[in-house]
């Protein structure tokens, strides 16, 4: 147990790997690989559990650390460790994949690489979640890039090939600025180490000279190459239109990991690096930042409601909810240090898993019925309710979590967002809060183009004939619909972890 | 008085005389089917004589012999080494030819001829040198025209003979010109009573140009060039070979030993002089061989071109130029013997001798091909040829000597090089002849072809990889001109 | 008494007047006459040298044109077979219509 | 050591290629086997090499071999062995490049396929180790004028393996091409070389050609500013720096597969590795006075290539122009000059090297089986040779510098470098990543995902036991190295120490 | 002027002028026979340098040998026996040019020598030229090398000449 205890980052970190690379020798035999990969990227949910009860929420600073060598000529090691932020999100993240797994186990083109592809994609993701070192960061940042880039372009539908390039294309873009910046540190300090970047970077003199620029010039550069990087990645308007792109094209099970964790990674982002590495200028750029979340705000509400794809409609969705965790991020960058802040950032940190779960939950849904229907094209569905009553009852409800129906999980967070950013960011969270209205409109409007109105009868009969959400699908939304329940209605269990953590750092 | 040393300094040449003799003698008992057989009495004896003056002809300190006729140096061993190996090799190439190969005169002209070269090397008298440039070239021109009922090779005799009788009578002239103005014969002699306090430079220099027309035209450097590629596409092939080598080095034996021996006073002209010669030499033999489409004249327009190459190391005026130069003789007699004994082996079968007939040849015979690789990169100056070593050998002594920029003259006629002889090497090993069955018109080599060409590829890699022992020999040789 | 420079003003122009021979005559034959032309001034200049040098008994000029004399005797036994062979292949011993091996 | 190590490994592929020569002409798969064989042995001999290199040994040579070869006064030319960290990865970067290359020129008797060497495979592998030996010489040369006999020996085949057996259409005029810049190249940087030798002697007395003691020559500072560019350009030619790059995509295009493999994963190494060690190493100030120029030039082949391989239609012409920008980097890696950059310039020429050649090795086999390398004209590769489509994709990711492959670990040192002296250029050359990221996944889609077209249909069949062989073995050296960077790097920085000091000297 | 002097200066004026016809003469046979002339001016020339033995040679190589050669020569070529068709180049001029300039160099550069005018001692009582030419001919401390090789020469160039020239049957 001691190993365990020692080394559980690194094992949850690389066991999807390895299992992915122990697939290669498996036997062609589609049900072992699905089964396979289920089963393994269950430990790593197991392993994040024992995690979650080893963790202390009281202390400060990372726990779990594990330090190895790794990179010596640029001073860069192998740093991993968690606090309750990261924690939060490697749950988020070690949860969604087997339900993703689960989710795709009516793909039958190609298992074997579409099952390994998603056991690299998770090794990337917890990567960047569990990074102490600032290469390491950018090491699994990018890597996701690709199982995510080869899901969308070798599973996707028709339009696979523009969006999946897009998609890489913003991404790896976006990134540059993030590399050059990364490099620049490097150079700077000599190390890549988090916690030592955190104090170094900051006790800098603000009115030395830096590469013939003066220490503070340089640092806005650097600051906004890094939250370029992310808000690509989140994204924030306007950077976010290759998300519709990639989501629609995406199979199933991609868009849900890929709206559950991939965007929570720029978020991420922000939190790790961006607000602790460069407090002053998120103070000073704050009103920037907040002016484009309440644009993805907006615009992700307006974008969505003009929708007729219900997985475009879904994605907007996303481009909007994200919005509010840049927004209390902004607020806590503006506030740093006050209770709003803190409240701020613990609802922008719930928020994205709350996100987390009802992207992925809708995404699935929207799998669900696209699986059978082969459309997605909200004027062909209509009246579906009596066809499919258990579909259409989770469709609700995953529904209402998102649009932050009290009671569920959508509502703490976007209410402790806007709590905690309205004293600083008065003008914006009010705009905010209207975009919240239409977020309630395209919600409703997706439901009831699929549910309500009249039936299409096409549905009804014949080869056609809708037939009802089955076990394992529900296997895969109940876990979900249980966690926006409980988070809903006893936040506590999460948000104590987020809480302290959050407050400790800012 | 004759003693020991006397004898021995003149060895290499009693014992050629003998062969000659023997050859002279014994050919006319011999059948017309066996007459061959002279070449294989020539290779085998120079063979003989080679290891027989290694034993017993070498040379100690050096020293003035016979009344200071002769210098007894390694200068002149080295050299007199080589130029017995070139001959031995143009007799093994020689007796498969259809019209020469039986005649024991052409057996006879080789080994006057090697005489002559030999003494050139060592020869320390303006009269025994002198002589000994006539006594090389005059059997060479019977050699060239050798093939009485050839047009072409009777004309090539004729063509040598006439430029060849004006340009050493020129020299001849300035001879004599050293001759009054010195008083003497003796060539060490002469650099002490030809100061520049004795006569003026122009009048050195005008001397210099007399002399050097002779020698130019025994090296063929431009502008004395001219005959050259008629006389080596007119010339029996191994003929071609042996003037285009042996002769040549022979010359350069006699332009170091004269120069650095006899003019050190004027050193700062000559060595200009030597330089233009080289630099056009390089550049006219590399630009005239570009178009060509036979591959004697190739052969003749990229050994002008050599011929400036190894120029760079006299125009140095060290003893490294002086060994670089050496060495480059050395490497460049096996390379081209190589090169002109495949074009006989080749024209012997198909009687063909385009640039463009060669087509398909690595396939014909891939031996041949390989062969013909190693001596055309030799010649560009590729490693691990001989030409490599050879090449950065003389570079090196001219940006010694501060004539970085015949150096860079020298490489930039380098590339031009490599072009026109891979040209040769694409048709070797790219083309195919038109009817595309190259394997049924193979193209045999008859035995002594087969021990000349693969002793001279394996000279050629040789020099290029071992060439410590070479340079060595030719470092101590040039060690007695200083 | 005759001074030097009269011998080798007279070497010099019968060197000249074999040089023009030997550069403007089209016959082979006349060529190799204005060589030796060349070669008489050459044996001039030897023999005066020898004559004016403060060395009398050394030789060495007479011996260098009596080498001469044995060379030019070589030369033309050759170089006149040469001709008479090419005579005997093209019919004529005019060089410039010699013009085969022309590039 | 007293096995003379690196002189086996130099000198056994000549000796094997004259006994190849020596084989009968018609014993073709016994002539196949002698190559093998040779290649496994300098394969494990590289290798061991390799892992008995002392990383503790900071400065000096090991594996020291010296032979007098011709040392009487004016010239000192010895066989004069040995490896650092520099040369130590090349070493076994060729030895892997031999070995590949031999497996996949194998040849194959079907009439379809024409793959490997077919005609006259005797010549083709005498000349190929011809080229090998030559490119071991240069790699373990410390005398100078060895280094520049084995370099020259390593030019020439080239010239006839393209000729003979290249593309039919542009061989001629490529080999032609090639030769004539690589020996213009090379014979330029001879004078500089034979310049440096005489003045080593007027300033010290001490005539050699020996590297080391070259090093303390002493030349002064207007001369290493005269001499550096011909001497460094000279050799740069063949490393295919801007704007001399001309002869090598022309060369890449028209050679056989295993020529292009050792032309751009060794041949163009041989020029970088030559320049840094006669240009940097022993003129250091004229590095230092001129850095500014190589490193224009090497931002420019960064960015330059990479846009023209962006627009190329010929797949080989794509990696052509991409193995430009890819050595601009390693270009753009040693004018930093400074420990970081140097560091990834050596990472960077392994990595190329295995990189390139897994790239060329499978577009030959592509062609060999399609007989066509457009891009357009081609497709659905993934399914029939699947293997090769992973191999490619893995070469992709590591020329776009994706973490986790070797291209990452050599490309991100050097841009910090460039940080370090001119981040400027850093940024502008950074650029090149994403477009290499386009080309090389639009390609890989157009070329393995599209459709296959009709007149391929049934003609194109796997590729052989003996290819996934070598892509397994180029992939593997590039993953590892990606994982972990201490299998290579700390060796590379025993090598730019001593460069480092050489600098520092200066 | 002495009468040495002007005897120098007639039989320099003959000879000369005999060259000028050798090269000028559209007969050839008549050059031949110019050359005799010029040859035996020659060796005038020598005995008045006191080269009595060279004269001598000179009358019976150069007269007796070689010049009979030429006319031999010229005969057997029959066919340009006829003067018909120029006898010089076209551009006989340009070699007129380079023969008057290599003249005038020469004549130039050697005016230039400290030497040029010196003037020649007697000849001592007693001395044998013949015998000190001799003995330098045969003596190894002299020139008996050049002498041996000579004979080479010679022996040489008679196969070589023989072979050449007398080789009618073979084609």
């Amino acid at each position: 147990m001691d190993f365990l205890n020692t080394h559980l980052l690194s094992l949850i970190l690389f066991t999807p790997a390895i299992a992915a690379l122990v697939m290669l020798f498996l036997p062609n035999e589609d049900r072992l690989h699905r089964w396979f990969a289920f089963g393994v990227s269950l430990i790593p949910f197991a392993l994040t559990l024992v995690l979650w009860n080893n963790f202390d929420p009281n202390a400060t600073g990372f726990q779990f650390e594990e330090k190895y060598t790794w990179y010596e000529a640029i001073h860069s090691s192998f740093h991993v460790g968690v606090d309750g932020i990261s924690l939060t999100m490697v749950l988020l993240t070690t949860l969604l994949t087997p339900l993703a797994i689960l989710a795709s186990f009516s793909v039958s083109d190609r298992v074997k690489p579409y099952m390994m592809l998603f056991l690299f994609l998770e090794t990337g993701m917890l990567g960047v979640f569990l990074a102490l070192d600032l290469l390491i960061f950018f090491v699994f940042w990018e890597i996701g890039l690709v199982p995510m880039y080869f899901l969308i372009s070798q599973w996707g539908s028709a339009n696979r090939n523009y969006a999946s390039l897009k998609f890489m294309i913003y991404t790896m873009g976006g990134s540059l600025g993030l590399l050059l910046a990364v490099q620049m540190l490097g150079v700077l300090f000599g190390t890549f180490d988090l916690v030592t970047l955190y104090q170094q970077w900051n006790s800098l003199d603000a009115g030395s000279m830096l590469m013939g620029m003066p220490v503070s010039t340089v640092k806005s550069i650097a600051f906004w190459a890094f939250a370029i990087a992310f808000a690509v990645k989140v994204p924030i308007w306007p950077f976010h239109t290759w998300l519709p792109d990639a989501h629609t094209e995406a199979p199933t099970a991609g868009s849900m990991l890929l709206a559950g964790v991939l965007l929570k990674l720029g978020a991420y982002g922000f939190i790790r690096l961006v607000l602790p590495l460069y407090p002053v200028e998120a103070k000073i750029f704050a009103g920037a930042l907040a002016l484009l979340a309440v644009g993805a705000i907006v615009f992700g509400a307006f974008g969505s409601f003009g929708q007729t794809d219900f997985k475009r409609l879904v994605a907007y969705s996303s481009v909007n909810h994200m919005g509010f965790v840049v927004l209390g991020i902004a607020a806590a960058g503006l506030a740093s240090g006050t209770a709003d802040a803190h409240i701020a950032m613990s609802g922008a940190v719930l928020q994205m898993f709350n996100h987390g779960l009802s992207a992925a939950g809708m995404f699935f849904l929207v799998g669900v019925i696209y699986e059978r229907t082969h459309t997605r094209n909200l004027n062909d569905f209509g009246g579906l309710f009596p066809l499919v009553p258990i579909y259409g009852g989770i469709l609700i409800f995953t529904s209402m979590a998102s649009l932050g129906l009290p009671g569920l999980n959508g509502f703490v967070s976007e209410f402790m967002i806007v709590r905690g950013s309205y004293q600083p960011l008065t003008v914006y969270t009010a705009i905010a809060m209207l975009g919240l209205l239409f977020t309630g409109a395209y919600i409703l409007k997706g439901i009831k183009n699929v549910l309500h109105g009249p039936m299409n009868e096409h549905w009804a009969h014949g080869e056609h004939k809708l037939t009802e959400i089955n076990l394992r699908e529900i296997l895969v939304i109940a876990p979900l619909m249980a966690l926006m329940l409980v988070t809903g209605i006893w936040p506590m269990w999460i948000l104590d972890i987020i809480n302290k953590a959050v407050t400790a750092l800012f | 008085m004759f003693t020991t040393t006397t004898f021995a300094s003149i060895l290499p040449e009693i014992l050629i005389l003998t062969i000659g003799l023997l050859v002279l003698i014994l050919e006319p008992f011999w059948k017309d089917e066996q007459k061959r057989s002279a070449g294989w009495l020539t290779a085998g004896g120079l063979l003989v004589a080679m290891i027989v003056s290694l034993l017993f002809g070498r040379p100690g300190e050096p020293v003035a012999v016979l009344g200071g006729m002769i210098r007894f140096d390694w200068l002149g061993f080295f050299l007199k080494m080589l130029f017995m190996f070139a001959a031995a090799a143009t007799a093994l190439l020689l007796m498969d030819h259809e019209q020469a190969g039986k005649r024991g005169e052409a057996y006879v002209m080789l080994l006057a001829s090697l005489i002559g070269m030999n003494l050139m090397a060592s020869s320390a008298d303006l009269v025994m040198l002198y002589l000994s440039i006539e006594t090389a070239s005059i059997p060479l021109y019977v050699l060239a025209g050798f093939l009485l009922g050839d047009e072409r090779s009777t004309e090539a005799g004729f063509k040598y003979f006439l430029f060849g009788a004006m340009a050493s009578t020129v020299m001849l002239y300035g001879f004599s010109l050293l001759f009054g103005f010195s008083g003497t014969t003796d060539l060490y002699s002469i650099a002490a009573t030809l100061t520049s306090g004795s006569i003026s430079p122009l009048l050195a220099f005008g001397v210099v140009t007399l002399v050097l027309v002779g020698l130019g035209f025994k090296v063929s450097a431009v502008p004395f060039h001219f005959w050259a590629p008629d006389v080596y596409q007119g010339a029996p092939t191994p003929v071609a070979g042996y003037l285009s080598t042996a002769s040549k080095a022979a010359g350069f034996a006699v332009i170091l030993r004269l120069f650095f021996i006899a003019f050190p006073e004027f050193t700062g002209m000559w060595t200009m002089v030597l330089a233009v010669l080289s630099a056009v030499s390089m550049t006219v033999g590399n630009l005239l061989a570009l178009p060509q489409t036979n591959i004697k004249r190739l052969l003749a327009y990229s050994s002008i071109s050599h011929a400036g190459y190894a120029m760079i190391g006299a125009v140095a005026f060290s003893q490294f130029g002086a060994a670089s130069v050496v060495f480059y003789l050395a490497a460049y007699i096996a390379t081209n013997l190589l090169a002109f004994g495949l074009v006989m082996a080749f024209s012997r079968v198909t009687g063909l001798e385009e640039i463009t007939d060669y087509a398909g040849l690595s396939r014909r015979n891939p031996l041949l091909g390989l062969m013909m690789l190693a001596a055309f990169l030799s010649l560009a100056g590729m490693p691990p040829f001989g030409g490599f070593v050879a090449k950065v050998f003389v570079f090196a002594a001219g940006v010694q000597a501060n004539y970085t920029w015949l150096v860079i003259v020298g490489i930039i006629n380098s590339i031009i090089g490599v072009y026109y002889y891979l040209n040769v090497l694409k048709y070797v090993y790219l083309y195919r002849l038109p009817n595309q069955d190259e394997e049924n018109h193979p193209v045999p080599l008859t035995q002594p072809y087969m021990i000349a060409l693969v002793i001279l590829v394996v000279g050629v890699i040789v020099v290029g990889t071992v060439f410590a022992p070479f340079f060595n020999w030719s470092d101590a040789g040039a060690l007695n001109l200083f | 008494m005759v001074p030097l420079s009269w011998y080798l003003l007279l070497a010099a122009a019968l060197f000249g007047i074999g040089l023009f021979g030997v550069l403007v005559r089209r016959n082979a034959i006349a060529i190799l006459l204005g060589i030796e032309l060349m070669l008489n001034a050459v044996n001039i200049n030897l023999v005066s040298f020898w004559r004016y040098s403060d060395t009398l008994t050394t030789m060495s000029g007479q011996v260098f044109s009596i080498i001469v004399f044995a060379v030019a005797a070589a030369e033309v036994s050759v170089g006149l077979a040469l001709v008479i062979s090419v005579y005997r292949r093209r019919n004529t011993v005019i060089a410039d219509e010699l013009d085969m091996l022309k590039f | 050591m007293n096995f003379p190590i690196l002189s086996v490994i130099t000198f056994l592929p000549f000796a094997a290629g004259m006994l190849i020569l020596m084989m009968p002409a018609n014993r073709k798969n016994e002539t196949r086997a002698v190559a093998l064989a040779t290649a496994v042995i300098d394969l494990l001999l590289s290798a061991w090499v390799y892992l008995q290199y002392l990383l503790n040994d900071m400065q000096g040579y090991q594996f020291v071999e010296k032979y007098q070869w011709l040392n009487i006064p004016p010239l000192n030319i010895a066989l004069h062995f040995g490896v650092d960290g520099m040369s130590a990865p090349l070493v076994l970067l060729t030895g892997i490049v031999m070995f590949t290359g031999v497996l996949i020129s194998w040849g194959n008797d079907d009439p379809h396929i024409m793959a490997g060497i077919q005609d006259r495979p005797r010549e083709f592998f005498a000349f190929l180790f011809l080229l090998a030996g030559g490119v071991f010489g240069v790699f373990v040369s410390l005398n100078l004028f060895m280094l520049f006999f084995f370099y020259e020996i390593a030019v020439f085949p080239m010239y006839l393996l393209i000729a003979i057996w290249g593309w039919v259409k542009t061989r001629e005029y490529a080999a032609m091409k090639l030769t004539l810049y690589l020996f213009i190249g090379s014979v330029v940087s001879l004078v500089g070389v034979l310049v440096m030798y005489w003045t080593q002697y007027q300033n010290t007395g001490v005539l050699s050609f020996d590297m080391l003691e070259m090093e303390n020559a002493g030349f002064s500072a207007t001369f290493q500013n005269i001499w550096f560019l011909p001497v460094f350009l000279g050799f740069a030619v063949l490393g295919g720096i801007w704007p001399f790059h001309n002869w090598s995509p022309d060369g890449h295009v028209a050679a056989p597969t295993a020529v292009s493999m050792f032309h751009a994963g060794v041949l163009m190494k041989l020029g970088a590795f030559a320049a840094l060690r006669v240009g940097v190493m022993l003129l250091p100030q004229g590095a230092q006075h001129w850095s500014w120029l190589i490193m224009t030039f090497a931002g420019v082949a960064v960015v330059y290539g990479a846009y023209i391989a962006f627009v190329q239609t010929d797949l080989k012409y794509m990696i052509g122009f991409s193995s430009v920008s890819h050595m601009g980097l390693v270009m753009l890696g040693i004018s930093t000059l400074n420990a970081t950059g140097l560091t990834g310039a050596g990472v960077q020429m392994f990595s190329h090297g295995v990189m390139t050649a897994l790239f060329f090795a499978i577009t030959g086999m592509i062609y060999d089986r399609s007989h066509t390398r457009m891009i357009p004209e081609l497709g659905g590769m993934a399914k029939i040779m699947p293997f090769a489509a992973i191999g490619f994709i893995i070469g992709g990711l590591v020329s776009m510098g994706m973490p986790g492959f070797s291209g990452f670990i050599a490309e991100f040192p050097i841009f910090m470098g460039v940080w370090g002296e001119q981040w400027l250029v850093a940024v502008i050359a950074s650029i090149s990543i994403v477009i290499t990221a386009a080309y090389i996944m639009i390609n890989i889609r157009k070329v393995f995902f599209a459709p296959l077209p009709e007149n391929l249909e049934g003609h194109v069949g796997d590729i052989t036991v003996l290819d996934k062989v070598a892509i397994t073995t180029l992939c593997l050296f590039m993953v590892v190295i990606g994982l972990f960077p201490s299998v290579m790097v700390p060796m590379v920085q025993t090598g730019v120490e001593n460069i480092m000091r050489l600098l520092g000297g200066a | 002027m002495t009468g040495a002097q002007i005897i120098f200066l007639v039989v320099a004026l003959f000879t000369l002028g005999s060259a000028l016809m050798v090269v000028t003469s559209r007969n050839l046979v008549h050059a031949a026979l110019w050359l005799v002339s010029t040859l035996f001016g020659v060796a005038v020339i020598y005995a008045l340098l006191n080269a009595n033995f060279i004269a001598v040679v000179q009358v019976v190589v150069y007269i007796g040998a070689i010049a009979i050669l030429f006319i031999f020569a010229v005969m057997l070529t029959r066919r340009d026996m006829r003067d018909t068709g120029p006898q010089m180049n076209k551009s006989w001029w340009a070699g007129a040019l380079v023969a008057v300039l290599t003249f005038a160099g020469l004549a130039s550069l050697l005016s230039g020598w400290s030497g040029f005018s010196k003037t020649a001692a007697d000849l001592p009582a007693g001395f044998d030229a013949i015998s000190l030419l001799g003995e330098a001919l045969v003596s190894p401390e002299a020139y008996v090398l050049p002498f041996e090789v000579a004979s080479v020469l010679l022996l040489a160039a008679l196969v070589g000449a023989v072979y050449v020239a007398f080789n009618p049957s073979k084609k």
